[in-house]
């Protein structure tokens, strides 16, 4: 959990001699640096795709930045065309009702209630595929799409990034 | 400061520096006005329609502006900055950078053949980039000064010279001129006024209101452009995603008010409700449908000004939604519509699709203004606004310098107007000694004699606009002008009151010998004086003129029938040249001014108008119906800035009394008065008799005492029970009962926004809860519960309404059909009232109640107005000249009114406006004469008997009989023109020029003609 | 003259309106865009007090289906008592013409202040609504018989 | 039934507790104006909404906070801080409540998850398991496909330079899962370690609202990467 | 023995002989006989010896006050309309006054047509006079030519008739209707006064008329009006006409039309009357000066009897009450006003 690791080192001052970052940063700097070449040619009957904006990642952690870095890889991975953005999104996007322990504390009902307006949202777009990078928006989405009737997939990133991997010889 | 300099800068063109300069030019002061843009008019001229009044904005504004851009002693400096400024008051030097305009003033006659040449379209910012304009443009259609400008980041000539230059080559008068460069100069001025308004709040960064992303999110001033008959679509609203007209329209509140988390402003911008719902209503009558679906989403509707409550009622009557909810962010819908999510009291999550979304923009500084202050050594609060106190809403930091209008505080109209005078009167207080030594006076080309001539009748048909173009076929009406006996000359204009076809019009009445002059357009009651002036200044008689109200009472009120709406207007100006054909050449009567000052009522407005007439010189005599001065200002502890009133008050007494300029009467009323202004006599109640030639009018007003019916809660029953005066009261003698206490309870609107009194008595909110930080001072650990409707803390006292919420004052809403209810048991008052959010009953249990009660009119005002011949509003508050643009005159020449007799204020205002009626009434004591009726009664004595029956009726005693001719004589310097003795006269014997039954019978024969 | 009646005729109404009160009322009538029928021909005059009855009897006479003469308030005229005497001159005077034929409703007075937009368009529509039950003016019009041929 | 609040003297205790953990959580500001509600997916939930659950507290109506179910909906999102006016936070309110909260009334699978992650990771897998599966699935991939023959997931690499953590999830139902990030950091030539010790990502201690548990979690987190020396510390995805 | 008539007669002879001996006036406004039965002529003595012209009986209809500025204009020494007044006292002027005439002095005094001081009134208490056209009417309109008149009765003789008639029969209608036959102002006084008369439905002929429905009311008004030939000889016999300029003479405006054009008729019956409203004291100059025999009193009377409904008020009777149309109540009534539902207070 990007933002219990980030908020935890800073507020119990947790001494510590690495800079903590999130993957996606990390994916976004490869692909500039070139140091990780992606094609997006694999997609040719132009699958479309959106993406949630981790609360806890996004509007909690580093903000719009790495939202930004988000689209980027995704547009590189999936070709910029086929990239649907929803709205709201970045810092102000909805809660898909996965964080804050909800998925465990077992209020089920509640918990799909909460995500109806999250289902309702990407529906909206008609993408395809739903990219999640993050765990807990992976198993809700995962959850009401199949509870309310949606017609995407739930995925990670990598998933996409490692479909798009040009490896040199 | 010995000789100080009879001059001042106004700094901004807005509604408020062009007031202010006004005031100033007629009261005998040269002035200097820099306007940074190439017209003056500020944001005004961007409005449509202006509330409570639903005026064109343009209609009310453009008389101000077309006679301050003519006025003989205003200098009007557009494109225009200050550099710097340095000296002391009295005799500042300020060093002033003129932009270029790249177009000659002299030579443009604002055809516009150089715009329509013009190859390169840029975005309007003066319709906030919806319309586009050519680089060379005019700010707005009735901009004054009318003349081009070009703008030099847009010019492909000036940035690249030797291309295009089209404009050059059309233009026929050769007014274009490339080589223009910015001119610096010095202006010596005594003072400084610093109008420079506002800026709109622009959302562009708060992400979650869609600005910017989503095309049918627009902002109120946005929206103002769409509805303007100017603007980008002429007035027919049209939506920006797909230019159809949107049929459900939401407008959100405080956006980039009331935010201390994303758009950092803490203070409330006090006017956007008031905007919203005249939007709301302007649009429901623009729309061509006319079944437009308006909702109005707010936190506190705050309708505090003079009958802003009673448009918010009408609005609410007419089928306006207002829904207490804000709303976190506007959402996507089907096809560009815009999803909106609220969650009013009961709590469920509703939402509710809308085609259009206005965000209600609050009011800011520009970065440009701040800069500006810095380098002028000017003071900013936190909120980047003029840092001014109670006592002196006008001063600024730096002695000399003077602010008026929203730079110090986001404020409407009326206010900036009031703050306006207010600014002129401070600069006056000091300059009098110099006035009229800078000013030129104006002189008028020799009248023609046009008594010999047949009448030459030229006919001006008005379109407005859409105004009166949108339903009456103006061109037929103009084409049937000319076929009217003694008609020579009809044209159609686009805007007869703009600047270039006022003097296109004086040209023609040259050029076509014209010696008759009929308008048909506006009403007369705004706009004949405009043209009047015009005529004399074509060096004919001002009153060959006659006006046919084709607008206010045709095109505007038959807009469902066009074609009688034209055989209307054909009607009216037929009837309009019958008359004119009558009109006789009549002279321009002035009457002496006796330079004396009558100030009824000595409470603070009274006071302070008094002391700032007599600082100018002006004797005043100020009668106060007590026995001691101070008025309401006796009764209240500090102001909400925490400055003591008692101490203010008791300096305000010794300053008047000891003034050797004030001649105060106490335990003195009005009994009778007579005459006309510069003339009055006034017979006081101690049988002595003033002359005076202005008054001005302080009665101040009381406050309700909810002695029974619904309103009481235990008032006069429990010892605990105060208003907020008796509370203030016990502050004063600082009371130990106050110590010790543990649960206080304030209820607001006790009496206010009642069907009995259907206004907001505007000071009890921020009153009530300054007395409740007061309470909490002095027992921190006690708990206070205000009971409201509406917290109406406009402007800067949104802060204290912060303060005392951060202090854990708790706020609970009630309305009219869950009214608190309070009652007794054993000895302890208990009160019930629901709590709206988690709807449930809460109990008090207060040893203080606070009744924040209404400020209601005085009893006896109304005979008061009688002897004034001023008009009351149904609350029985006096009803000044025009509520927006004149809030301190009466309609009856000469005589002014200030403070809580006008309507409830809280002291800064009515010092502000006391200031502001001084400053009026210095423009008629300032002149040894002013102008009389011209319009008087005139006796044929051949025809006369001598009944005397016309003296007995004319209620000036202006007509009388000659005691050897035994024939009656008018005296024209009384004669008001009433008509009252032409009526009653069996002989016809006696006439009104202009107005004669011969006169009147031609328009009632014309208008019948088939 | 039957078929003028029917739904269609607008009758000529000649309305002398103050212009301190009912002239401003009327503005803010338009201001307020409150509609009413196109049949009002608008003649300012100072003060009611102006109108004398030899102009109503002008009016008729030349055509006019109904005449109104509009006042500020009792106690509010800008010229303090002209609606007073104007009061009690058309009081006599309505009074006369009833009894010598003319219809009540050819001939209304009423008093409009500068606030009443609304009142202003209400009494324009009831007069006009009066007017037309009533039919074309036939009683004092002066009409020129065509000379016999 | 009508519920009745008698005020007599205001006490709202837990309002004051959480103003004196988090001094700028200014409840007190609140002007009711429902914006949070309007944005909050929870809005309706249990009955209550956040601006209920704020006027609950401003009331001191302190059991009802206390024991409302609702906490477990807000997911501590703070979109409702994103626009309110006056920025009053209320995920950190239901954190500071959750926190008050006795161990035994807490959502038992969400205290078990984090008293799980105390002891090694959230889903209890023992840290044998979980290197034994990494090297497992990396073996698979290296036999079945060929241009990966070299691919890596080294555990434990001293002196790497980017540490990984990984989320219990996939060692415990979904090995295969983990295949594409070792295949990109491969592929970026990326010199990265897991560690067998402390590896999970997750953090459930933050969401019971134990300041103690969470900072006990993080710090081992810190300890495992201070000690392995990496530069950088990579949140997977 | 002689009837009340002649005793009137050697009455006034005596006073207006005494007043012009002892040049108290320099004339004395009466009648004398006319040159047909039944028309009294007014006329001014000016010498003592002229008063044996002044003759009294039930025909002196027109009413004295009409000619008074004109004979005390007659006094004056010549001057142009704009010249000052003459100072120093003017000769003064006698003159009979009835109950009406007395009152229309009092209008005229009131409207600065005549000074009260340059009056000498002698006041007889009327009778009622009578109607000649009642009378005739009573002979069929034979030629008359001689009227012999005796306390109650009139011997009617002409060309082979003569016959006896009640005298009240043939008083005028406004006589018969009026409450006020003595003097309101007189200086001396003949005979002894009635003390006011008692008059049961006083109006009752107006009622009559605005009991009818509207458009009966108005075929009743054309009916009146369209004998009017305009010769204007009701105007010349009222004391409130005055005005050098008339409206009808009027050409800037033209109010009113020359012709007999029966709206024109209508349009100067009209405003005529309602420029003596508040003013007219119901004398019936004009009703017995016109020719025609239009019953023009019945508009004055109706103006009469709004003014005394709506503002309580009789002309003529009390010298320092202002017209009613020169002066207001706040309280006057105005039920005629189209009243919008005012904002009323609702509670």
């Amino acid at each position: 959990m990007f933002y219990a690791t980030l908020e935890g080192l800073r507020r119990f001052k947790i001494p510590h001699n690495f800079e903590f970052v999130s993957i996606i940063s990390l994916y976004a700097k490869w692909i500039r640096e070139g140091r990780l070449k992606v094609d997006p040619s694999w997609n040719k009957e132009g699958l479309k795709f959106t993406c949630q904006d981790p609360c806890k990642l996004v509007r909690q952690g580093i903000g719009d930045l790495v939202a930004d870095d988000l689209r980027f890889v995704i547009k590189r991975v999936v070709g910029e065309e086929n990239f649907i953005e929803c709205w709201p999104n970045r810092s102000n996007n909805f809660c898909c009702g996965g964080g804050g322990g909800a998925l465990q504390a077992g209020f089920v009902e509640n918990r799909r209630k909460y995500g109806k307006v999250k289902f309702e949202q990407l529906s909206q777009t008609g993408a395809d595929v739903v990219i999640t990078p993050c765990h807990n928006c992976h198993t809700q989405i995962l959850d009401i799409c199949d509870y309310y009737g949606g017609k995407w997939k739930t995925t990670h990133l990598w998933n996409w990034i490692e479909k798009a991997l040009v490896l040199e010889k | 400061m010995s000789n100080p300099k009879g001059s001042v800068l106004v700094v901004g063109g807005g509604i408020s520096g062009v007031q202010a300069a006004l005031d100033l030019a007629d009261s005998g002061f040269y002035v200097h006005l820099v306007e940074k843009s190439p017209a003056i008019g500020g944001a005004m001229s961007q409005l449509d329609k202006t509330f409570p009044t639903n005026d064109c904005s343009a209609c009310i504004l453009s008389p101000k502006l077309v006679e301050a851009g003519r006025h003989l002693n205003i200098n009007l400096l557009t494109l225009s900055e200050v550099l710097d400024l340095e000296g002391e008051p009295g005799s500042f030097k300020v060093r002033v950078r003129q932009n270029p305009r790249y177009v000659d003033p002299e030579k443009c006659i604002a055809c516009g053949t150089c715009a329509q040449k013009c190859p390169k379209k840029v975005p309007n910012e003066f319709d906030f980039g919806l319309g586009t304009r050519k680089a060379i443009y005019l700010r707005y259609p009735q901009a004054v000064p009318l003349k081009y400008s070009i703008d030099e980041r847009a010019c492909i000539y000036l940035k690249k010279p030797g291309r295009c230059g089209f404009c050059k080559k059309v233009c026929p008068t050769g007014a274009i001129n490339f080589d223009d460069r910015p001119k610096e100069f010095t202006l010596e001025v005594g003072s400084v006024i610093l109008a420079l308004g506002f800026r709109p709040f622009d959302p562009k960064d708060l992400e979650f209101t869609g600005y910017g992303r989503l095309k049918n999110v627009v902002t109120s001033m946005e929206f103002e452009r769409l509805l303007s008959p100017s603007g980008p679509c002429m007035g027919h609203m049209e939506r920006p995603s797909d230019k159809k007209e949107p049929k459900r329209i939401a407008w959100l509140q405080c956006v980039g008010s009331r935010d201390i988390n994303k758009a950092c402003h803490g203070y409330c911008s006090s006017v956007c409700c008031m905007y919203a719902i005249k939007q709301a209503v302007i649009a429901r009558e623009h729309s061509k449908s006319g079944d437009i679906e308006a909702s109005i989403f707010f936190m506190d509707m705050r309708t505090h000004g003079k009958g802003f409550e009673a448009y918010y009622n009408r609005a609410e009557k007419e089928g306006i939604r207002f829904l207490r909810a804000r709303v976190h962010t506007v959402l996507k819908g089907r096809d560009e519509n815009l999803i909106v999510r609220y969650v009013e009291d009961d709590g469920i999550p509703k939402e509710k699709e809308f085609d259009l979304v206005v965000l209600s923009i609050g009011l800011e500084t520009d970065p440009s203004v701040i800069s500006l202050s810095k380098r002028l050594g000017i003071e900013l609060d936190a909120d980047n606004f003029i840092k001014t106190s109670s006592f002196s809403p006008v001063s600024t930091n730096r002695d000399g310098i003077f602010v008026c209008g929203a730079f110090s505080e986001p404020k409407d109209i009326p206010q900036s107007v009031m703050e306006a005078s207010a600014a002129a009167s401070c600069a006056q207080e000091r300059l009098w000694p110099s006035r009229w030594t800078e000013t030129k006076k104006k002189s008028f080309p020799p009248e023609r004699d046009v008594y010999a001539e047949p009448p030459r009748i030229g006919v001006f048909v008005c379109s407005c606009g859409i105004n009166i173009a949108g339903v009456i076929d103006v061109k037929e009406v103009t084409e049937y002008a000319k076929t009217l006996p003694g008609v020579v000359f009809a044209q159609n204009n686009l805007f007869t009151c703009s600047q270039d076809t006022i003097n296109q019009m004086a040209q023609t009445i040259k050029e076509k010998g014209l010696n008759r002059v009929v308008v048909a357009s506006c009403t007369p009651r705004t706009h004949e004086p405009l043209f009047q002036e015009t005529l004399r200044e074509a060096g004919i008689n001002k009153f060959l003129f006659e006006m046919a109200n084709i607008r206010d009472q045709d095109s505007w009120v038959h807009q469902d029938d066009p074609e009688a709406a034209t055989q209307k207007a054909k009607d009216l100006v037929r009837m309009a040249v019958s008359k004119v054909r009558g009109d006789e050449p009549l002279p321009y009567n002035f009457v002496p001014v006796k330079k004396r000052a009558l100030v009824i009522g000595a409470g603070v407005a009274g006071m302070v108008a008094s002391l700032s007439l007599a600082d100018q010189g002006f004797p005043v005599t100020l009668i106060e119906r007590k026995d001691r001065l101070g008025g309401h200002g006796r009764k209240f502890y500090r102001t909400w800035q925490g400055n003591p009133m008692q101490d203010y008050l008791k300096g305000l007494i010794e300053t008047v009394t000891s003034h050797e300029n004030i001649d105060v009467r106490f335990k003195t009323t009005l009994k009778a008065v007579s005459g006309s202004v510069g003339q009055f006599k006034s017979e006081l109640s101690d049988g002595s008799l003033v002359e005076h030639g202005v008054a001005i009018v302080a009665i101040g007003a009381e406050s309700f005492k909810p002695r029974e019916g619904k309103w009481n809660f235990l008032y006069g029953k429990n010892p605990n029970v105060h208003t907020l005066l008796e509370l203030d009261q016990r502050f004063i003698k600082k009371d130990p009962g106050l110590l010790g206490l543990n649960q206080a309870v304030f209820i607001h609107c006790v009496g206010s926004r009642v069907p009995e009194r259907p206004y907001c008595s505007r000071v009890c909110c921020t009153h009530a809860i300054d007395q409740a930080l007061k309470l909490k001072e002095l027992n921190p650990d006690m708990d206070i519960f205000m009971l409201y409707r509406d917290i109406r803390t406009y402007g800067k006292r949104e802060h204290i309404y912060e303060e005392a919420r951060a202090k854990g004052i708790v706020f609970i809403r009630y309305d009219l059909d869950n009214l608190p209810k309070v009652r007794e048991k054993d000895g302890r008052m208990i009160v019930e009232v629901r709590d709206p959010i988690i709807d449930e009953e809460v109990i008090l249990h207060p040893d203080l109640l606070i009744l924040a009660s209404a400020v209601r009119p005085r009893d006896d005002v109304g005979e008061l107005s009688k002897l004034f011949k001023c008009a009351m509003t149904e609350e029985g508050f006096l009803l000044e000249a025009h509520m927006k643009l004149r809030p301190v005159d009466f309609a009856t020449d000469g005589v002014f009114l200030a403070g809580l007799c006008h309507y409830p204020k809280p002291v800064e205002e009515t010092i502000a406006q006391a200031k502001a009626a001084a400053s009026r009434a210095a423009i008629v004591l300032s002149r040894d004469e002013v102008p009389a009726e011209s319009i008087t009664a005139a006796v044929n004595p051949m025809k006369c008997t001598g009944c005397a029956l016309c003296t007995q009726v004319c209620p000036y005693h202006a007509v009388n009989i000659d005691e050897n001719t035994g024939k009656a004589v008018v005296d024209t310097a009384l004669c008001k023109g009433c008509g009252a003795c032409v009526a009653g006269c069996r002989s016809d014997a006696i006439t009104l020029k202009n107005l004669g039954n011969e006169q009147i019978m031609a328009a009632v024969e014309a208008a019948l003609e088939e | 003259m039957e078929e003028k009646r029917e739904e269609s005729w607008q009758p000529k109404i000649i309305a002398f309106l103050c212009n301190w009160c009912s002239y401003a009322g009327a503005d803010l009538a338009g201001v307020s865009r409150y509609q009413y029928p196109p049949s009002i021909r608008i003649v300012r005059v100072p003060c009611s007090g102006r109108v004398s009855p030899n102009m109503i009897l002008d009016a008729l006479r030349s055509g006019a289906d109904g005449v109104l003469v509009s006042g500020c308030h009792p106690g509010d005229c800008h010229y303090i008592s002209g609606n007073f005497y104007a009061r009690r001159r058309f009081a006599l005077f309505k009074r006369f013409l009833e009894f010598i034929g003319i219809e009540p409703d050819r001939v209304n007075f009423t008093w409009i202040s500068a606030s009443e937009g609304e009142q202003f368009a209400q009494v324009a529509r009831e007069v006009t609504e009066r007017v037309k039950r009533l039919g074309p003016a036939r009683k004092l019009v002066k009409e020129i018989e065509p000379c016999p041929q | 039934m009508k519920k009745v609040i008698d005020l007599n003297a205001l006490r709202a205790r837990v309002k004051a507790q959480i103003e004196k953990a988090v001094p700028n959580a200014n409840i007190n500001y609140c002007l009711t104006c429902g914006l949070c509600s309007s944005g909050c997916p929870a809005t309706g939930i249990e009955g209550m909404d956040p601006r209920k659950f704020l006027r609950y507290l401003v009331l001191g109506q302190d059991e009802k906070i206390l024991e409302t179910n609702w906490i477990y909906s807000c997911t501590m999102c703070q979109r409702c801080k994103y626009a309110c006016p006056m920025g009053i936070d209320v995920g950190r309110i239901v954190y500071e409540i959750r926190g008050m909260r006795p161990r035994d009334k807490r959502p038992k699978n969400l205290q078990r998850s984090c008293d799980l992650q105390k002891q090694s990771n959230s889903t209890g897998i023992p840290n044998e398991d979980f290197v034994w599966v990494v090297n497992d699935v990396l073996e698979e991939v290296r036999e079945n496909e060929p241009k990966w023959k070299e691919l890596k997931a080294p555990i434990d690499k001293k002196g790497a330079i980017f540490y990984l953590n990984q989320n219990a999830k996939e060692p415990t139902v979904e090995p295969e899962e983990m295949v594409p990030l070792w295949k990109i950091l491969h592929a970026a030539g990326i010199d990265w370690t897991y560690s067998s010790k402390w590896w999970d990502g997750a953090n459930y201690c933050l969401f019971t609202g134990d300041p103690e548990d969470w900072e006990y979690t993080v710090r081992k987190q810190a300890e495992v990467v201070n000690e392995l020396g990496c530069r950088y510390y990579i949140n997977t995805e | 023995m002689s009837t009340i008539n002649e005793k009137i007669t050697t009455e006034i002879r005596k006073v207006a002989k005494e007043l012009l001996e002892k040049d108290e006036v320099a004339a004395f406004l009466g009648y004398t006989e006319g040159t047909v039965p039944m028309v009294m002529k007014p006329f001014v003595a000016r010498r003592p010896e002229d008063v044996e012209k002044l003759f009294w009986n039930s025909f002196c209809v027109l009413n004295l006050a009409n000619y008074l500025p004109l004979v005390l204009q007659s006094l004056e020494p010549p001057r142009r309309p704009n010249d000052p007044l003459p100072e120093g006292p003017l000769p003064r002027v006698g003159v009979l006054a009835t109950g009406c005439w007395s009152r229309n002095m009092v209008v005229q005094i009131k409207e600065n047509q005549i000074e009260r001081e340059r009056v000498i009134i002698v006041g007889i208490s009327s009778r009622g006079m009578v109607d000649r056209k009642k009378v005739q009417a009573q002979v069929d309109h034979l030629e008359i030519t001689e009227v012999i008149e005796e306390d109650h009765k009139l011997i009617v003789k002409g060309p082979g008739f003569t016959k006896e008639i009640n005298r009240w029969d043939v008083v005028r209608d406004n006589c018969k209707s009026c409450v006020h036959p003595d003097p309101v102002i007189y200086d001396e006084v003949i005979g002894d006064f009635s003390g006011g008369r008692q008059v049961p439905k006083r109006f009752g002929d107006i009622q009559e008329i605005e009991d009818m429905d509207i458009e009966e009311r108005w075929k009743w008004f054309q009916e009146e009006i369209s004998s009017c030939i305009r010769c204007y000889a009701c105007r010349n016999a009222c004391p409130l006409c005055y005005c050098p300029t008339c409206f009808v003479d009027d050409s800037r405006p033209q109010w009113v039309g020359k012709s007999i054009d029966k709206t024109d008729t209508a349009l100067f019956h009209i405003l005529r009357a309602f420029h003596c409203a508040g003013r007219c004291t119901d004398c019936g100059a004009c009703e017995s000066a016109c020719p025609m025999g239009i019953r023009m009193r019945l508009f004055t009377k109706k103006l009469y009897k709004d003014c005394m409904e709506l503002y309580g008020f009789e002309p003529g009777l009390r010298i320092d009450e202002p017209l009613p149309l020169t002066t207001f109540k706040l309280e006057d009534p105005q039920d005629y006003i189209l009243q919008q539902g005012q904002k009323g207070e609702e509670k």
